[in-house]
């Protein structure tokens, strides 16, 4: 064990102590002191790496979990790890900080927040850092687990609950489908390793299962990153307290898909399957989320749409970007490079302004007691400091200048453009709609944004509606948005430090073989001069102002489209009827009714014993081999089937069970002719002791009732029941003229010189087959046992 | 003689299926003794049939019947019987608290 | 008169009740060689002890036997189970039965086999299954 | 009487002894010599010799027999004619026979007669309620029969 | 020789087990059923001992008397519960 | 020969039979019962180190050479088995000393108990058809037995029900050996092994194995699962517990057995009916999971999936599927009797096993509440749990053998499985509390010990797999090599 | 004639004898009335049927086979033993469960006893 994994384990182990602290430590200390030392150690930690890894080195250990099955714990750091292990204990720390402010520690339960917190943090630390898809598996679910625990941390609320399990159920079918497409991956590699799949990259691709496995993966990474059409869950996680929203829920947990499918580049990228799922699947969700969410009114929800927005955004410009590995060396591989470069810059963008963005709406809710647009305004001038916070991630959100976010997003315009000018791909016919669409969703970006801050801070104060006096945030909570906020201005000003240090090797990590061509080299500044671009920046901006101002006017358009169609409420009655459904359906064949039990596995015997003797055509009737019947025998036999119609058509019980006497009796006189005296014995007296039980149990059992004394005929009962006889009878006839090999019995004739004994029965009962005997006195003392207790029970209570 | 033996069976199934198929619990109980026969029977009736005499070392003769299928249906005979004398019990304790010996009055589902 | 008098019937049983305990602890000890053997032997046990309490009652009946027939099941198990742990000790595979041919006097030569053994506890598990599920029932109200 | 036969077997073991030969045939030799020793000593005894009772029980189980086979051939004639002709019913018929042995064997006895069978014992049983399988004629062979049943019976319970 | 005989005592011994089976189904009381049972019984006493002689082998000779014993205790099985509603008694009142 | 073999079987038995003879002494049932326990654990782990040293063990019993007497044979498969029935045995039984209540403990409960792990063991190690014939009889006698005992209305009604399903399927057991013996002419597992293997697999043999494989499928609740959900809701906590874990192993076990050594042949035939069936189980067992909202239903159509879900690993046939099948196995056994268990406790403290009349548990439950989650995500698999190694194995190997379908199926219901364990979590635990401590109709009193061992074999299972990957590997070599069986029973002279 | 032969012959002949009365005593189970006459014939003609047959049965294996069976003389003894009981029960229960005498019936004595206890 490495110090590496120690440190993705940590916040597992620290976990376990949580609750102690909590327990003697609340109210005095607030546990989140003790729990924000973890993440900033792990930071500090990381940023150790940040040398060896930009100049090309990777980090790898071993740890010895299943060797047997080759599921290690292989921890792996590379650039594209680093970044996300960068960003999850940085925002963690700072997350953490803030909800030292946030989460009250008189009325809130501590310690399982910050379990759970920890937990997420260790299984995302997992993901990234893990080099065995297996691996990476577990952690991956566990992050879901955790996210599904910590949005119903409020679990007495409805919609909590409903939020959780709305997003257990989405990432985890698509935790399971990544698990099958991983599966179907080590099945063509033979190895859970990522970084040994990437040598075998001629193997996976050539291999039938490519597309089912590129699919499934993708499945994994779109429900995680909240994907069109699986986005539906990350509005409702925003009922989790907002720390955990601006943590899980914008900037880490919902990467998870996004470095997946950066992970897997390697492996699918450069086949027009991955570049049409991902860029296609990520331009939509961009352009879904957008719009979705400048008619939000809560705050949160709307920034979980704009978080599903830009989630689109980063992974479509990954789908762009794995074009690159599809030409290989070349000027064209560089453009594309562009794209991931973007991709993950913008990814590190998001994070910092959307971080400090879920911050400020945290503050606002916890001052004003609200988070409803509707009823907010005009807080400008009482939260100031929040406001300029909210400006500084709003203008980056919409891709103004100087934030952070508009290098990205002039970055993704150009690779928006140059995908359009692709001939590969069938990029010819559809590659237009990429740009297209990419602006019209920053239009949309840019008026929610702008709604976002001017709603809220501009206007009118309303007071009345508000349940709290709003007044700013205490200085602890304002120092992790502060912090968040300054890093969106600073990257503005020297995004190389981050394109040095963070994105080149995270860039090479995704596009390996073109970084050991030496291709990468990036250079990000924030002014390219008048081009393209730039023009489409402005153009949102006019036409993003333009449409904002006339909201009003407009945004009843969203009320046209219907209710019902939405995805949630596919979601909602798609649930509601799959239970239903599933009820009525189970109670349709679940009847409780013995009868109908007995039908389904007698009906099962016919149709199946009698399927496959018909289709493997062995019913055989040779009746060569038959044993002689004489007048005797055959009138007995007549007499036996006469006794058994009798208990069938008897309509008193006396009667039925005096023809089964008679049948038991007419039976061990077969035994005799059959030359079984033990049997015939054995037989008579079963029998009769048989008889005098169901007279003393007659006692307490009701006659036939009058309208059930004659045994009605119903017609599926009668073709069941002929089936079976008919059945067993052909099988018997089958295997009676199919001996193919001489019973094992002849060995007994020497019982005599084996087992002292002349009767072959009886030394088969007591020697030969002793065990079986003294199982059956076994089976017979626990059902005396039963009985006796079947009835006492019942009889000393009632008694009492 | 194995096929009338078969046809028998065959019946006895028949005619116990169809006795299990109706819904009182006592023409249940006679449906699984008939079948019972029926099995006993056919598992002799595979270990062929009349082909010497009784597997009685002592009486001299030349060649037995398979003792092994008698052996089974021995044992199969006793545990049957433990069964049913367990299931008359559990079938009169049934109807005595549940008032009915009408399987489709037992359904118990949902409200209870 | 409104009770039947059973007179004839118990003077009957009296007699069919010796022949038939005699014939069972025959068929018992015959069964080695002859038809017969523990359950068959237990059985017909059983079957007087049942005509027995036909014909007269539980209580009278069991005033005359007084044991408790699942501790006679469980013995009768156990007897079973630990001969065949006999062998076991023998550091012969479980439930290893052993004959041997004895000259005692007036029995003269007598085969002695734990298979008997065996037996007997097959025998007493027998009777007591069936008399406990019998006097269960018929003590059920 | 089981002293007698005690006495007998104790016999039968000393003639063994004496004939120093331990087999069956000894024994049952040594059990005949008992048996006279026995009837020598008959009077001396409180209860009556054994060995007469036990002619007399093979003397009732004659009986026995040949009331089976009377009625039988009788059941059988009447079940052979053409057309049935039978006034079957229920009649009533005193004893002064006491005690279960007594009653049983009497029982078994009418059982076993022509056309009669025993239906009921009264409580004190005093009365055998009979069926008849035609009245007139098997009540009065049942009653010619009745005081014969009853003397072999006796001879046999009683001293 | 003695195979024909015995040859004509089956059949009449079956046809004896075919009339107690038409009773069996007939009736119309129970005890007439009860009747029929063990008249059976008895009847196979008989045909397991022609059967014995025909297969010259005394192995069934236990079973006759069990056949005996059984049919008896059956009979008064049925006998009594017809009686009484219930076979056996718990206590008895004096 | 190894006489260790028979233990397994006559501890329970012997223990039990003292106990019925000291009747009222239930201290010292319980002090029995626990060390019966312990000594077939014991047994088995010293079973699993001979196997692991030694190979295979066999014993002929009473010294009859197979295939004349019958042989037990203790492979990995069966002494996996057996360590885990008695472990979690041994849990629920601690749990019952606490929750069975004192009459039912005079009436025999804890021998009974022991009577059906004898005959669960039995049929595990029986090498011989007919006697694991009677070995399903005792284990199946002693649990009709144990579901009655109570004799509450709703039990008494499913017993019927369970009590015929399982008469018919013991007729169904005994013509199939009957046909088996007419073909083959011997009962011998190994024998019959050879003998099938020398004149091939044809039709009638095919359909012999069909009758055989339905006989065990109503006993594993494969596709003939009709009888279990309402069966297994109805005993007592402690016996639900017990059937849920044990039952419908041994017919998967048999199933394992009987077509691995026996009928493995036509692998295209039965292996694929098999795969629907189990597929069809678990789709049949995840609706029913989530239609309900009501504990008991869903934790009994929880089983069904687990069935489904185990055997689809031999529908593959393949080394991978084995061994994610075996995995699953010990990981069902224990994950089943841990949700039984508490679910049990909820039902009790709450009063009813509707879910929508509780509300709020963990406010008083916190512990309960985990270990019911814990419990949840292990039931569905979720890493890193003891089912996870299971599952990936097993839909590996339904891949491997282009059974995508059945390792799709198997993954989705595994969803379905969550989202009907997690209902009862949100809907019991979650919620506004509604009920006060002094409400509560039951209490976690004495039964927390068992439940959190569980819970802690759960966890280390999941951890620990790599712990028993060298003994899975034994039992998979002996299911994928049947020669291995047939040396360790007939010997070199196996013709 | 040798004795074998000779046995063969008795034995045949009695046991012809004895399915003939059971044969006889099974039509008057058909044709009798009621349950009480037909028990007369089930009890006496099949009883004496059984012995005829299993003296036969005796015979032929004490003369043909050399061997004596005590177990077929207990067999007789307790046919003859319980064969009245039989029927006398038979009757009984039959009276107690209310079957009717039959329409030729003369005369009921047990009636008034009965009802005057009820
Ligand atoms: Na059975
Ligand atoms: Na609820």
């Amino acid at each position: 064990m490495s110090l590496l994994h120690i440190m993705i384990l940590i916040p597992f182990i620290f976990a376990i102590f949580v609750p102690l602290l909590y327990k003697f430590f609340n109210p005095r200390i607030h546990t989140g002191w003790f729990v924000l030392i973890i993440p900033v150690i792990i930071f500090i930690y990381l940023i150790r790496f940040i040398p060896g890894i930009s100049s090309g080195e990777t980090m790898y250990h071993s740890m010895a979990w299943m060797p047997s099955f080759g599921i290690n714990f292989d921890a792996y750091v590379d650039g594209l790890g680093l970044v996300f292990g960068l960003l999850i204990t940085g925002i963690g720390a700072l997350v953490i900080l803030y909800s030292i402010y946030y989460m009250s520690k008189e009325r809130e339960a501590l310690h399982n927040f910050y379990v759970y917190l920890l937990m997420f943090m260790g299984a995302m630390l997992g993901v990234v850092f893990s080099d065995n898809i297996l691996v990476l598996y577990v952690f991956w679910e566990l992050t879901s687990i955790s996210s599904f625990l910590l949005i119903a941390y409020w679990y007495q609320r409805e919609k909590s609950r409903y939020g959780a399990q709305k997003s257990m159920l989405i990432t985890i079918f698509g935790g399971l489908a990544m698990l099958s497409g991983f599966i179907m991956l080590s099945m063509m590699t033979d190895t859970y390793s990522i970084r040994e799949m990437f040598t075998q990259i001629n193997v996976i691709t050539e291999h039938h299962l490519f597309l089912p496995a590129m699919i499934l993966i993708l499945l994994g990474a779109f429900t995680k990153s909240a994907q069109f059409p699986f986005s539906i869950w990350l509005p409702d996680a925003m009922e989790a307290p907002t720390p955990i929203s601006a943590y899980l829920h914008s900037a880490t947990m919902v990467k998870a898909g996004i470095y997946l499918v950066a992970r897997m580049t390697p492996i699918f990228g450069g086949s027009s399957e991955w570049f049409w799922l991902v860029s296609g699947i990520g331009l939509i969700t961009l352009l879904y989320g957008s719009i979705n969410a400048v008619r939000q009114t809560d705050l949160k929800g709307l920034l979980a749409y704009s978080t599903i927005s830009q989630l689109g955004l980063i992974m479509s410009l990954l789908g762009i970007g794995s074009a690159a590995l599809y030409f290989g060396y070349g000027r064209e591989a560089d453009l594309y490079v562009v794209a991931i470069t973007a991709s993950i810059f913008h990814m590190i963008n998001h994070s910092t302004f959307k971080g400090s963005l879920f911050m400020v709406v945290g503050i606002i809710d916890h001052e004003t007691g609200t988070r409803d647009i509707r009823r907010l305004g005009g807080l400008m001038t009482i939260m100031p400091i929040s406001f300029t916070i909210a400006v500084i991630g709003s203008f980056a959100m919409a891709g103004l200048p100087p934030f952070n976010g508009f290098i990205s997003k002039e970055m993704f315009f150009t690779s928006v453009l140059e995908a359009s000018k692709l001939t590969e791909f069938n990029m010819e016919t559809f590659g237009i709609l990429f740009p297209v669409i990419a602006w019209v969703a920053s239009v949309f970006t840019f008026i929610y944004s702008m709604i976002l801050v001017f709603k809220t801070f501009r206007g009118k104060y309303k007071p009345e509606k508000l349940e709290k006096k709003a007044h700013e945030a205490p200085i602890g909570m304002l120092i992790s948005p502060i912090i968040l906020a300054s890093l969106v201005v600073i990257i503005f000003f020297f995004p190389n430090i981050i394109a040095d240090y963070l994105l080149k090797p995270a860039v090479a990590s995704v596009l390996p073989s073109l970084a050991e061509g030496g291709i990468i080299d990036m250079k990000i500044s924030a002014w390219h001069g008048w081009n393209t671009e730039l023009f489409m920046t402005i153009g949102v901006v006019v036409l993003g102002g333009l449409m904002y101002m006339y909201l009003k006017k407009w945004v009843g358009i969203y009320r046209l489209y219907p209710q019902n169609m939405t995805l949630n409420q596919l979601y909602n009655s798609g649930l509601d009827h799959a239970q239903g459904w599933s009820k009525s359906l189970t109670d349709g064949y679940m009847t409780g009714y013995i009868r109908d039990y007995i039908a389904y596995l007698f009906g099962f015997f016919i149709l199946f014993i009698g399927g496959t003797l018909l289709v493997t055509q062995s019913i055989t009737l040779d009746f060569s081999n038959n044993a002689p019947v004489n007048v005797f025998e055959g009138a007995l036999v007549l007499a036996m089937m006469t006794a058994a119609v009798t208990v069938l058509f008897a309509k008193t019980r006396l009667t039925a069970i005096i023809a089964l006497g008679v049948l038991g009796y007419l039976v061990s006189m077969f035994f005799v002719i059959f030359r079984a005296p033990d049997l015939a014995l054995t037989q008579l007296v079963v029998e009769t002791v048989t008889t005098a039980l169901f007279l003393l149990c007659f006692y307490h059992l009701p006659k036939f009732k009058e309208h059930t004394k004659r045994v009605p005929l119903k017609p599926l009962n009668l073709v069941i029941s002929i089936g079976v006889g008919i059945i067993v009878t052909l099988f018997a006839f089958s295997a009676n003229g199919t001996r193919l090999f001489d019973p094992i019995a002849s060995y007994y004739e020497d019982a005599y010189e084996l087992a002292g004994a002349k009767n072959i029965v009886n030394s088969i009962l007591v020697d030969f087959r002793g065990i079986d005997t003294m199982l059956e006195i076994f089976v017979l003392c626990i059902a005396g046992l039963g009985v006796y207790t079947m009835i006492k029970l019942g009889l000393d209570r009632r008694e009492k | 003689m194995e096929t009338l033996m078969s046809i028998l069976v065959g019946v006895f199934f028949a005619i116990g299926t169809y006795l299990i198929l109706t819904k009182s619990l006592l023409r249940i109980i006679l449906g699984t003794s008939i079948i019972s026969h029926g099995v006993h029977l056919l598992i002799l009736t595979m270990g062929g049939l009349k082909t010497g005499g009784p597997p009685l070392l002592g009486l001299d003769s030349l060649s037995f019947t398979d003792a092994l299928p008698q052996a089974l249906i021995l044992t199969a005979i006793v545990i049957n019987f433990a069964t049913t004398a367990l299931f008359l019990v559990l079938s009169y304790r049934s109807y005595k608290l549940l008032g009915t010996d009408d399987t489709s009055q037992m359904r118990g589902n949902e409200d209870e | 008169m409104k009770e039947p008098n059973d007179i004839i019937l118990r003077g009957v049983t009296k007699v069919a009740v010796v022949i038939i305990f005699t014939f069972a602890i025959n068929l018992f000890f015959s069964g080695h060689h002859n038809p017969g053997g523990g359950f068959i032997g237990g059985l017909g046990f059983a079957a007087a002890l049942t005509l027995l309490f036909l014909s007269y009652d539980v209580e009278s009946v069991k005033a005359n036997f007084p044991v408790d027939f699942k501790v006679v099941t469980s013995i009768g198990v156990l007897i079973a189970v630990f001969t065949g742990l006999g062998g076991v000790f023998f550091n012969e595979p479980f439930l290893t039965q052993a004959f041997q041919y004895f000259d005692l006097p007036i029995f003269g030569k007598t085969e002695l086999a734990t298979a008997v053994l065996f037996d007997i506890g097959v025998a007493f598990a027998v009777i007591g299954t069936a008399m406990t599920i019998i006097l269960t029932i018929s003590e059920d109200r | 009487m089981p002293m007698q036969v005690l006495i007998n077997l104790f016999i039968a073991t000393l003639w063994m002894f004496l004939q120093d030969e331990w087999s069956v045939l000894s024994f049952f030799s040594g059990y005949l010599v008992g048996i006279f020793v026995l009837f020598l000593m008959r009077r001396f005894f409180p209860h009556n010799f054994y060995i007469s009772t036990f002619i007399n029980i093979i003397k009732l189980f004659i009986v026995f027999i040949h009331e089976l086979f009377t009625s039988s051939i009788q059941v059988v004639k009447q079940v052979m004619r053409p057309k049935l002709n039978i006034t079957p019913g229920i009649f009533t018929m005193d004893t002064d026979l006491e005690g279960e042995l007594e009653i049983t064997l009497l029982a078994l006895l009418i059982c076993l007669t022509p056309g009669s069978v025993v239906v009921e014992v009264s409580t004190d049983s005093r009365k055998f309620y009979i069926h008849g399988m035609d009245i007139p004629t098997s009540s009065d062979s049942l009653m010619k029969s009745k005081d014969r049943f009853e003397k072999s019976i006796k001879r046999v319970t009683r001293k | 020789m003695i195979d024909t005989f015995l040859t004509i005592a089956l059949v009449f011994l079956t046809l004896s087990i075919l009339a107690a089976i038409y009773r069996l189904i007939k009736g119309p009381s129970i005890p007439d059923r009860v009747q029929a049972l063990d008249n059976i019984g008895i009847n196979l006493i008989a045909g397991i001992a022609i059967t014995s002689i025909m297969l010259r082998t005394t192995a069934f000779f236990e079973v006759m008397l069990l056949l005996g014993i059984l049919s008896f205790i059956g009979t008064i099985a049925f006998a009594r519960f017809l009686e009484r509603g219930v076979v056996i008694e718990h206590k008895r009142h004096k | 020969m190894n006489n260790l073999i028979i233990l397994p079987i006559i501890i329970p038995l012997i223990f039990g039979m003292f106990m019925v003879i000291f009747r009222r002494r239930i201290i010292l049932h319980r002090a029995l019962s626990i060390l019966g326990l312990a000594g077939t654990i014991s047994v088995a782990a010293m079973l699993i180190t001979q196997i692991q040293s030694k190979g295979i063990q066999s014993l002929n019993i009473g010294g009859w050479a197979a295939p004349y007497g019958v042989t037990m044979v203790a492979d990995m498969l069966a002494a996996l088995l057996l360590i885990t029935t008695s472990v979690v045995a041994l849990f629920v039984l601690i749990y019952a000393f606490k929750s069975i209540g004192r009459d039912k403990e005079e009436h025999y409960f804890y021998p009974l108990f022991l009577f059906l792990i004898s005959g669960v063991n039995g049929s595990f190690l029986t090498g011989d058809v007919f006697n694991l014939f009677v070995c399903f009889e005792v284990m199946l006698i002693s649990s009709y037995a144990l579901i009655s005992l109570g004799g509450e209305k709703g039990q008494l009604r499913e017993s019927i029900k369970y009590v015929l399903v399982n008469i018919i399927a013991s007729f169904l057991f005994l013509i199939a050996i009957a046909y088996l013996y007419a073909v083959t002419g011997t009962l011998n597992m190994a024998h019959l092994s050879v003998r099938v293997a020398e004149v091939g697999q044809d039709g009638l043999m095919t359909a012999v194995a069909i009758l055989f494989l339905l006989v065990f499928s109503l006993k594993a609740g494969l596709f003939l699962f009709f009888w279990l959900p309402g069966s297994y809701g109805s005993p007592p906590t402690a016996v639900a517990a017990i059937f849920a874990a044990l039952l419908t192993k041994v017919g998967i076990y048999a199933i394992y057995r009987f077509f691995t050594l026996v009928f493995y042949h036509e692998p295209q035939v039965t292996h694929l009916i098999i795969g629907i069936m189990s597929a069809v189980t678990m789709v049949l067992g995840a609706i029913g999971a989530i239609a309900y909202m009501d504990i008991k239903k869903i934790l009994t159509y929880n089983v069904v999936v687990g069935v489904g879900f185990i055997l689809a690993g031999l529908a593959s046939f393949t080394a991978e599927g084995m061994t994610g099948s075996i995995y699953y196995l010990i990981h069902d056994m224990v994950i089943k009797a841990l949700i039984f268990l508490i679910g049990g406790v909820i039902i009790a403290i709450a009063g009813t096993s509707k879910l929508k009349d509780m509300s709020g548990l963990i406010q008083t439950h916190p512990y309960l509440g985990w270990m019911y989650f814990i419990a949840a995500l292990s039931i569905a698999g979720i890493p890193p749990l003891s089912g996870f190694i299971g599952k990936v194995y097993i839909t590996q190997g339904t891949f491997a053998s282009e059974y995508y379908w059945l390792g799709a199926i198997g993954l989705f219901t595994s969803l379905m499985v969550l989202f009907s364990v997690m209902k009862i979590f949100m809907n019991s635990f979650w919620g506004e509390t509604i009920l006060s401590e002094e409400m509560e109709k039951g209490t976690t009193k004495g039964v927390m010990l068992p439940i959190v061992a569980l819970v802690m074999l759960t966890i280390a299972l999941g951890l620990g797999a790599e712990g028993l990957h060298d003994y899975v590997q034994i039992a998979v070599e002996g299911l994928m090599n049947p020669s291995l069986y047939i040396e360790a029973v007939l010997g070199g002279n196996g013709q | 004639m040798s004795i074998s032969v000779t046995s063969e012959i008795i034995a045949g002949v009695l046991i012809l004898i004895g399915t003939l009365f059971s044969f006889l005593s099974a039509i008057g189970l058909i044709r009798l009335p009621d349950v009480y006459t037909r028990s007369h014939a089930a009890s006496k003609s099949s009883t004496i049927g059984v012995l005829f047959t299993l003296i036969g049965t005796l015979i032929f294996f004490l003369i043909h086979e050399g061997v004596f069976s005590i177990r077929l003389l207990l067999v007789i003894f307790f046919v003859f033993l319980t064969a009245p009981v039989s029927a006398h029960l038979i009757c009984r229960s039959a009276y107690r469960s209310n079957v009717p005498l039959s329409d030729t019936s003369v005369k009921d004595e047990l009636k008034e006893v009965l009802e005057v206890d009820k």
